[in-house]
């Protein structure tokens, strides 16, 4: 990003582009986030060890396990989203009902994910 | 008078070059993994875990149906995971995730490096990922 | 009405970075933005500089983020926007000078996609129209009505990330010949857009329709364009 | 300084100008200047549509199309050269569509057409259907496609440069000077032909459809350079602008069935223009609002009426009318075919008055609109120097700025964009052929002095005024004193507040001494601009004792061939007006009475 053309990703972040630009931002995020996991995983997975130990102590941090159910849950709500609307153009008219309706899947399968977690954690 | 009829361009002058047919392959892939998914589920179910209705463990099957992820799951009888069958739908949603995500990892990348030489390096080393992971992936898939 | 109206303020002559500059006035709730703007340039600060034209939103010239999202400011009611009015200049064109970016990037983009009407086919012997059904002139209506003000582009996430990517500006434009009936050169604008810093760019971010002052459909554009290269119909 | 050279320089990129670019830079090199980017300029707020008696609906000739024009310009146009113009229309719209123009489709796939105020069947008197049309945007699509034809045809742009002089040498004009607004440097073009194409004046009055940029600098620089301007006191004031905004309201919303309506609930159009009723011309529908209003009818007892678009109205009066469709049936609207129509309108009142037209009528009062005045030239696009047809070398203008004189006393909706492309179609090759028979011709010595002490003098005045201030009180009076009826006294008060505002408009001090994109200091220029033209016309006006299209005199009620079926050409010597007089070019239309 240059300087001369004078934005940052806090002006960027701050424009009020509504509902469709979270979800892209989130979108984008959760797809890296996606990235980053199954790569450790794989690697992981192969190499075993110390590192498999380490990463998989990670895994299983409640907080962690948070992120990536998150990351899995809204890519693939969110990705279908984009996909039927990229396919089929004419159903952008419903863009906003899209957006609704997706986080209306999202919220409470993620807010049963949140509680179970949160409770095993507590648990022990 | 009458509507043209919609006009067709031929397949190579309509821009459909590996940039688009890449965009393309994402929203397939998209669909595909999702068909994936509700056979890794479906399959769970059938199999036995319906006593594990947990989320986390629910993803689990549903993005990897592989026997190492259904061990970790409680469920008793892993035998039946162990087939081919299984082994070898593990390996494709492997490696449509793979490119997919790498891919996706590529587009994120052209957004913010646009000198050629960034991203003609961009694009190598994601190759190389892209082969690793999958070589990696379904290595450990079929000798787990 | 009391505005209080807090201004994006950069004078390239003396200054080496933006301010915020606030000015308190009374307006009546239908005012356009810009007639406060006026005002304020005539009675409070001759410095200020923006551009402006038409005064009703069809010339393009006042995009500017107004509470942080692209308006025109001649389409802009006080009323609409409440007592406390935040005025920026767009994002990710340089700024020159207060609201005044440099719109050059902008047209170059749109200069890219061949943006006039090509044909080869001789015009009918008797010299009179190219017929075109009513249906076939609806096709590309929608993004006939754009007045090139730069309000999409410069709302777009891929846009800001680098200016190599066309926008949605440019791509609107090029929808509206690639889907006209009478033009022969659809091969060779989606062969442009489907370059790198083409249509792939694009997210479906929708922050250019929710932007456009035109109520232009143009995500559904893009994608008609994106299709077209899919599916090869036109 | 830079200094550039070209064979022609068109200064202004709205649609004349665009045009007189595309025709010049085919043969001769070529450079359009313009203060605003071309797409900004002003021919893209014309919504209704361009005249062209193409007849794809029903009969039409271009000789109806030439009488209609004559009559409407109340008979001070210039006949032979609105033949000329209305012979030239169908070619020039269908060049337009070879441009690629999108023109909405009839339904046998040819360009649509709109019935507009003054257009008729000369058989029948009836309403014709001659304005082509691109929804409510034809304007827009105009200028858009002539830009991108100018692109396609690499014409050299200078946007947002804006023209501050006129450089004359020996009696010929030999270049213009301009000032980069991002870099505030100040450049001289050294041409063999020069185009002025800057549109119009609007901004001197107080309710006005035009733009800010709408300041009548070309005329003004003309004036100061002892050039000549013609039929001044001929303003058109549209009757339909959005209440107090100004904002234009198309004709082509009455085209469509839309009725006027004052406070008593009444259509009064019968009353004024018993044929044609809402689609008279435009002078005599602003009066018959005034004189509603005055007589007290105006919605709520204030300054307004109403423009009545509801489907169930319309449908109400095309009954009573007996307006028929073209197979007979008689005509029925639905909302929704009303806002396929017109978008655009529908777009304004719900953003500025949030009120939508289809359940409410508009509040609408007249607004000025449209300059028939300008610097005089011949039907080739070459400005004429004096009363007697002399050309001035080297200049030529087109387009709104320019006094064909095709327009007269009163311009017919759909007319103007006719006029920009033909008329800037024509000067561009005349000036590029003028320019391939001529040698550059040396700048004067002293190129920048006139614009430097013009800027100067803005630069350091004693700051006591203020420009807005000043500028406020100058369209505030010129509005009601010099606006749709004028009377001796009224014009008399006008002109010496005028010339009051003048005095005080030298003790104005800009505040920005800045150089990139010094807006305060071009607009108070611009403001110097108006001042200047305000007073052209109050004293055009003034002058003209009689009642004529859009000059309507209470104290001189009635047309008066006698004595006023001729030009006005003012110049100003030292500050001082001279006023001479240019026959009205009769063809085949003798006067007579005007009747809708
Ligand atoms: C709201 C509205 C609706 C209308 N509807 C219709 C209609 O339906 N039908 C019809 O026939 N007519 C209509 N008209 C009238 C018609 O649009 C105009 O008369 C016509 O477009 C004028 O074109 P132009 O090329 O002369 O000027 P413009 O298009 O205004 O162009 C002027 C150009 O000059 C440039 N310029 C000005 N001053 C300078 C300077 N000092 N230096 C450099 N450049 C300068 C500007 O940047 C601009 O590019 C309408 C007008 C308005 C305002
Ligand atoms: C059901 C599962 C999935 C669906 C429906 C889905 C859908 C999508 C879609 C439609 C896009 C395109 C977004 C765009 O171009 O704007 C995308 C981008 C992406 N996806 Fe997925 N995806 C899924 C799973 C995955 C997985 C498993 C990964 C990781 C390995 C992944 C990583 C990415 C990345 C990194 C991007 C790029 C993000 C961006 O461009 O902003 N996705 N996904
Ligand atoms: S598409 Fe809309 S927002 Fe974009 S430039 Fe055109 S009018 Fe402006
Ligand atoms: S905001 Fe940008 S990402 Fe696409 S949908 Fe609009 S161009
Ligand atoms: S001033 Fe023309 S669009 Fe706002």
């Amino acid at each position: 990003m240059s300087r001369e053309r004078n934005i940052s990703v806090i002006q960027g972040l701050r424009y009020q582009g509504g509902g469709v630009q979270l979800a892209w931002l989130l979108h984008r995020i959760s797809g890296l986030g996606i990235v980053l996991f199954v790569s450790l995983h794989i690697l992981a997975s192969f190499f075993g060890g110390d590192f498999g130990k380490f990463t998989n102590g990670i895994y299983e941090a409640w907080w962690f396990q948070l992120f990536v159910i998150f990351c899995a849950l809204f890519h693939a709500i969110n990705g279908l989203r984009i996909t039927v609307l990229d396919l089929w153009p004419k159903l952008l008219e419903y863009q906003r009902e899209a957006i609704w309706m997706e986080w209306a899947v999202f919220l409470p399968i993620y807010g049963i994910a949140i509680f179970v977690i949160i409770q095993t954690a507590l648990g022990g | 008078m009458s509507t043209t009829k919609s006009r067709n361009l031929s397949l190579t002058r309509r821009g459909l070059n590996f940039e688009m047919l890449m965009w393309f392959f994402t929203r397939l892939t998209a669909l595909a993994m999702y068909l994936l998914v509700i056979v890794g589920v479906v399959g769970a179910l059938i199999m036995g875990a319906r006593t594990q209705m947990n989320i986390a463990d629910l993803l689990r099957w549903a993005f990897m149906p592989n026997a190492l992820h259904v061990q970790n799951s409680n469920i008793a009888d892993i035998a039946p995971w162990a087939t081919p069958f299984w082994k070898a739908t593990a390996s494709l949603f492997l490696l449509i995730a793979a490119s997919h995500g790498l891919h996706g990892l590529l587009s994120v990348l052209d957004d913010y490096f646009v000198r050629p030489w960034q991203r003609q390096a961009f694009r190598f080393i994601v190759i190389v990922l892209l082969l690793a992971f999958s070589v990696i992936g379904v290595y450990v898939i079929w000798t787990s | 009405m009391q505005v209080t109206m807090k201004i994006f303020r950069f004078n390239p002559e003396k200054d080496t970075k933006f301010h915020y500059e606030t000015y308190t006035l009374e307006a009546e709730p239908t005012d356009r933005v810009l007639d406060v703007l006026e005002r304020i340039k005539g009675y409070e600060d001759g410095t200020l500089a923006f551009r402006r034209s038409c005064a009703h939103g069809v010339c393009g010239s006042d995009a500017m983020r107004i509470n942080g999202r692209n308006y025109l400011a001649c389409k802009s009611l006080v009323k609409d926007f409440g007592a406390n009015i935040t005025v920026e200049p767009i994002l990710g064109l340089r700024v020159i000078k207060d609201l005044i970016v440099d719109m050059n990037p902008f047209f170059e983009n749109y200069k890219k996609i061949l943006p006039y009407f090509i044909t080869e086919s001789p015009i009918p012997e008797d010299g009179r129209e190219r017929l075109q059904s009513q249906e076939d002139r609806e096709r590309f209506d929608d993004t006939t009505k754009c007045i090139l003000c730069a309000a999409c582009t410069t709302s777009c996430p891929s846009f800001w990330a680098s200016d190599d990517y066309f926008g949605p500006a440019a791509i609107v434009n090029a929808h509206r010949f690639i889907f006209d009936t009478r033009d022969e050169a659809a091969s060779e604008r989606l062969e442009i857009l489907a370059e790198t810093s083409g249509v792939a760019r694009c997210h479906t971010t929708y922050n250019c329709t929710v932007a456009c002052p035109r109520e232009i459909q143009i995500t559904k554009a893009i994608g008609e364009v994106k299709m077209a290269m899919v599916t090869g119909k036109v | 300084m830079k200094t550039h050279q070209f064979e022609v320089v068109v200064v202004g990129a709205g649609g004349a100008g665009l045009m007189a670019g595309l025709y010049a830079s085919k043969t001769a090199r070529t450079a359009v200047i313009s203060k605003l980017y071309p797409t900004r300029s002003h021919t893209g707020a014309a919504q209704g549509g361009v005249g062209a008696a193409l007849g794809n609906y029903e009969e039409d000739h271009p000789e109806w199309h030439t009488y209609d024009t004559v009559k409407g310009s109340d008979y001070l146009g210039d006949q032979d050269a609105i033949e000329f113009m209305c012979n030239e229309a169908i070619p020039a719209v269908y060049e337009l569509e070879h441009m690629g123009l999108p023109f909405d489709r009839t339904p046998e796939g040819r360009i649509s057409q709109r019935p507009f105020g003054g257009h008729t069947n000369n058989a029948t008197g009836k309403p014709v259907r001659r304005a082509c049309h691109a929804a409510d945007r034809t304007g827009h699509m105009i200028l858009q496609t002539l830009y991108q034809q100018c692109l396609k045809n690499k014409v050299n742009f200078f946007d947002e440069f804006q023209v501050l002089d006129l450089l004359v040498n020996n009696g010929a004009a030999v270049g213009v000077v301009a000032v980069e607004l991002a870099t505030g440097e100040l450049h001289i073009f050294h041409a063999k032909a020069i185009i002025f194409a800057t549109g119009g004046h609007g901004r001197i009055w107080e309710i006005t459809s035009n733009a800010y940029a709408y300041t009548g600098d070309g005329p003004a620089i003309a004036l100061r350079r002892g050039l000549p301007l013609e039929d001044m006191e001929f303003f058109q004031f549209h009757p339909t602008g959005i209440y107090k905004l100004g904002i234009l309201i198309t004709e082509g919303v009455r085209g469509e069935g839309g009725v006027l309506i004052n406070g008593k609930g009444e259509r009064f159009m019968p009353k004024y223009a018993p044929t044609v009723k809402d689609l008279a011309s435009r002078d005599v529908i602003s009066r018959a609002i005034y004189l509603e209003i005055r007589e007290g009818r105006g919605v709520n007892g204030s300054n307004y009426i109403y423009l009545d678009t509801r489907p169930e109205v319309v449908n109400k009066y095309a009954a009573i009318d007996g307006r028929t469709n073209l197979d007979g049936s008689p005509v029925k609207v639905t909302a929704e075919q009303l806002l396929h129509k017109l978008p655009d309108i529908i777009d304004f009142n719900r953003v500025y008055l949030g009120i939508d037209p289809m359940t409410q009528p508009m509040p609408i009062q007249p607004t000025a609109h449209y300059t028939m005045g300008g610097i005089p030239t011949n039907m080739y696009g070459e400005a004429l120097k004096d009363e007697t047809g002399a050309v001035m070398p080297g200049l030529y203008a087109a387009g709104e700025v320019a006094c064909v004189s095709v327009h007269g006393a009163n311009r017919l909706g759909t007319n103007s964009l006719l006029d920009i492309i033909v008329f800037g179609k024509h000067a561009g090759l005349r000036a590029a052929e003028y320019a391939k028979g001529a040698d550059f011709q040396p700048l004067p010595s002293d190129g920048l002095d006139f614009t430097n002490q013009q800027l100067d003098g803005l630069r350091n005045g004693s700051g006591k005024e203020n420009v807005l201030t000043i500028g406020n009180e100058m369209k505030k009076v010129m509005f009601d004193d010099v606006g749709v009826f004028r009377t001796e006294e009224g014009m008399t008060a006008a002109l010496a507040k005028v010339r009051e505002l003048k005095e005080r408009f030298k003790q104005v001090r800009v505040t920005d001494t800045g150089k990139i994109f010094n807006t305060d200091l071009l607009n108070t220029w611009e403001m110097g601009n108006l001042l200047e033209l305000a007073e052209v016309v109050a004293v055009s006006a003034l002058n003209r004792q009689e009642s004529r299209g859009g000059h309507a005199r209470e104290d001189f009620s009635k047309r008066d061939d006698a004595n006023w079926l001729k030009h006005t050409f003012i110049w100003m010597e030292n500050g001082k007006p001279v006023i001479k007089y240019k026959p009205v070019t009769i063809t085949k239309f003798q006067p007579k009475e005007r009747v809708y």
